[in-house]
């Protein structure tokens, strides 16, 4: 953190992953190839070629999900993808109902969304995990009406990797004809998701989550009745009118390539995840005042989100240089405000906004962990060692 | 986004050599505490001798700014006089710290401690309680 | 055609352009960087370098159109920035007006976005342009309401490249408080935009069409109270919320550059382009039964249109093979429509779907034309020759 | 999006050696015209001796796949009787040419044709109008 600085250690493959060589390799034979780049609605030779390479790309994308390449419709990524699915849905199917159902700890681009959808006279019901950060099947079954049309809640969370039982949420919804929307932006690529039996209607991902580029994205929209969303934009018949613009050909065939090699490497990463985590765990779990957020059995082994009573979340991010990590404190922001994902599982503000989430990639490796290691427990004792006496353990949940 | 913590907020942060507890005793000590809603807290503790702030410390939960205001204004007010405390203005801290203009708001809370203690250092002696 | 197929001709620059060499190197130096790919969002040191790399280029583009950076807002492309200042503007501006102005001309991208604004109970007066393909000032103020709150004009018209006077345009709304959106999709990079002089608020552009990358572009958003457009979609803080989403760092850093390597290059290129568009217009201009859509001193230098009696636009297509340009015929479509551009400047339909678009990019040469100009009187004259007798000359205009 | 032009469709478009005039005079000459709002049209002539097409000529302004199917119509009936022309078939084309579905109402184009000039060619002899 002094002198000259250090190399970062990055432990924030939940926020973003570097770009797989191969990934990058097609990316480049692409836009160096001579004709490569041509639009793919261009009904010449060279469109012909790019429209082959997308649905190429299109086959890979649906073999991750165990989908039909007609039922992936590719975006600028999760942010677009779950917009278009719950605005899109919701609008859609407004005549059905205007009931919606969903998470207080889903990702801001979905809690964002039921936010316009109330504004434009939808009804929302939030649901809150319980402490375990899962989703009690009983609590939804409740809440839904006769009205409802649409739930959406998510795989993996990104903030603590708790895994929702996602089969188990679909069949509810099914068996009500509600459309039920998962957004995968954590697990795609990461856990095996299999379309043809889990009871899900749309399903959001994203390539730079597993090692595919950024800005390329897609939503499935199951080949099923009344699935379809209206779309956002308007300008063109591709992506089946749900998403027009020149499709993006370099970036949909790295995104191809991406899904391709995680579905191959998809478990050995998952394994050695789980033994890296324990590993770093181990490490620091000894600190005193310290909470593990999310339980082992239900979360995914690639994120370990941890907070320490008695800390300034924003302090130890600075004090974990030049580890790269996320934190549950709004750094930087006048705001102050902590992690609403923490809060609803019950944690205090305190202790929200000193969550720390590490999260692991294909390229982490044990030298790293240990360095994690040595940072944090260097961190946290530097700024206990600050803090007034009393503080130190007046902040737990 | 440049680096939001200039090269002395770093410095500071690190080494907060006017952090803990009073390393010898004066005759006076005078101590005070801020906090805010956001969980940051700020501790302040003064020895004095003959009005004269011989020793300061102190200790935060805080964001590296505050962490680094305060230190700052130890280092800057060590073995000046009481009264000297009215010169005190957050501003300069902004300004020498390189405080993005986001944060400043959390350096008030460093001058509400600063106030806080200079009232008490300018009260009586016998009014002093064990702070 | 026939044997070993030789190598296509590009003249389709007006659909997309090759990635130039140096944006491809600055896009693989950033997806190659040990951190260069980091989540611009993220507070630790990789994400701060991505972010300063994005601000970076985002003075770049501004410098493009002399604007400040603080106006440009990335979206995935010109589609999705005209559906978000058209539908965005109209929306956020629905009490200060409900009527709007457009041209028949637009793209698709625009004319879209209207048709979804009349559905949802907005009011579009739908302008022709004149024979010349130019929109008249005068029938502009004419059909201008006190509740008109948005006008959208394109500076270069994609299939023509007809240009539009979009000074004159905006000083009319901006003398009205009237909002002016302007898709410069085929202009921007390629012709001389200073967003200090014209009365512009609101102006799409995308990189792919000046030798970046696909699916990355961005809306001027000008800094003027009430220009600002509703978001299209939800969910982060990214470009000032008017366009969540994590950003795409590589493709942004490849806009950049492009950007810059635009605004050196354009006056020379534009002067090449005049001369290989007049070579190529010598070429087959004698051919009879000929028509130039959009005269000379109103077109974009880089795009010649040239529509052909008495031939079948589809069929001509495939006998220009290998050429790649772009037909006014809807090819491989059950629709058989023909461009609704030039037949809103009063050309028949069968002249409209004999159409074609050369469109000339920084790469080409007088090769390229050459071959051109051999495939095309090949291509003429094969088709005329199977058509019956009298059909030559019944297509008039 | 695969190649919407089969082997067989780029060899008629490029070489379609029955498009143009007849070549040789026949007891009989039949033609026959279709054409679409999209502005296709199809042109058929029949040379007719003995009740065989001596030879069949088409001329077009058309789509490549129409173009072809009339070249291929012609090559297949040359030589055949007049009454053969029952056996037309568009669907066989559509196979035997690989007509992407999207395209296939282009070829009922050329059926209209066929029928019209199947038609004129069963009409007897004197009412036979120079076409
Ligand atoms: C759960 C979840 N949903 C949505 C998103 C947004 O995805 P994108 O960055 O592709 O817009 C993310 C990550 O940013 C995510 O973790
Ligand atoms: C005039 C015009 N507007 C909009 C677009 C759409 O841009 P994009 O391909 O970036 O979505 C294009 C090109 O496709 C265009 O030529």
């Amino acid at each position: 953190m002094t002198g000259t600085s250090p190399l970062p250690v990055y432990l924030d493959h939940a926020a973003t992953t570097p770009v797989d060589a191969a990934v990058t390799a097609a990316m480049v034979e692409c836009l160096e190839s001579p004709f490569g780049f041509a639009n793919p609605s261009s009904s010449h030779i060279a469109g012909r070629q790019s429209a082959a390479a997308i649905e190429h790309a299109r086959v890979q994308v649906a073999g991750l999900l165990n989908a039909e390449p007609h039922e992936i419709v590719f975006t600028s990524g999760a942010t677009e993808s779950n917009n278009l699915a719950i605005l899109g849905a919701a609008r859609q199917r407004a005549s059905r109902g205007r009931h919606l159902v969903t998470m207080t700890t889903e990702h801001k681009a979905v809690t964002e969304c039921f936010e316009a959808l109330e504004r434009e006279g939808f009804e929302v019901t939030w649901l809150n995990p319980e402490m375990s950060g899962l989703l009690d099947p009983d609590r939804l079954e409740a809440v839904l009406r006769d009205d409802t049309q649409l739930l959406s809640v998510m795989h993996v969370n990104n903030e603590t990797g708790i895994v929702q039982d996602i089969g188990s949420i679909g069949a509810i919804c099914r068996a009500r004809g509600i459309l039920y929307h998962c957004d995968a932006a954590q697990s795609a690529g990461k856990l095996e998701i299999d379309l043809k039996v889990l009871p899900v209607d749309l399903m959001s991902l994203t390539a730079h989550k597993f090692h595919g580029p950024q800005g390329i994205g897609a939503l499935y929209v199951a080949d099923r009745p009344g699935s379809h969303p209206a779309p956002l934009i308007y300008g063109g018949p591709q992506e089946r009118r749900i998403r027009p613009g020149t499709q993006a050909v370099h970036q949909i065939i790295g995104f191809g390539v991406a899904a391709e090699l995680a579905a191959a490497r998809r478990e050995a990463d998952t394994e050695k995840f789980r033994v890296l985590r324990e590993r770093l765990w181990q490490g620091i779990g000894d600190l005193p005042d310290l909470w593990r957020n999310g339980a082992e059995e239900h979360t995914f082994p690639g994120i370990l989100n941890v907070s320490a009573g008695g800390v300034d979340g924003e302090s130890l991010m600075l004090g974990l240089e030049p580890l790269c990590v996320a934190s549950g404190a709004a750094c930087n922001s006048q705001s102050g405000e902590s992690s609403y994902v923490l809060r609803a599982m019950g944690r205090s503000d305190a202790l929200a906004q000193s969550a720390i989430r590490f999260s692991l990639g294909r390229g982490t490796r044990n030298g790293e962990i240990d360095r994690a290691i040595e940072r944090y427990r260097w961190a946290v004792q530097h700024l206990r060692a600050l803090a007034p006496a009393r503080a130190a353990t007046a902040n737990r949940a | 986004m440049a680096d939001p913590y200039s090269k002395r907020v770093r410095a500071y942060f690190v080494n907060p050599v006017h952090a803990g507890n009073l390393r010898k005793s004066y005759s006076r000590v005078v101590s005070a505490t801020a906090d805010d809603r956001q969980g940051n807290t700020i501790e302040l503790a003064a020895g004095i001798d003959d009005d004269t702030l011989q020793e300061l410390r102190f200790r935060a939960i805080a964001c590296p700014h505050l962490i680094a205001a305060a230190e700052h204004f130890c280092e800057r007010f060590e073995g000046r006089t009481t009264t000297s405390l009215l010169e005190f203005d957050p501003w300069d801290t902004v300004r020498e710290l390189q405080v993005p203009l986001g944060k400043t708001g959390r350096i008030l809370l460093l001058e509400d401690a600063i106030q806080l203690l200079r009232r008490k250092s300018g009260e009586p002696e016998q009014q002093r309680a064990d702070e």
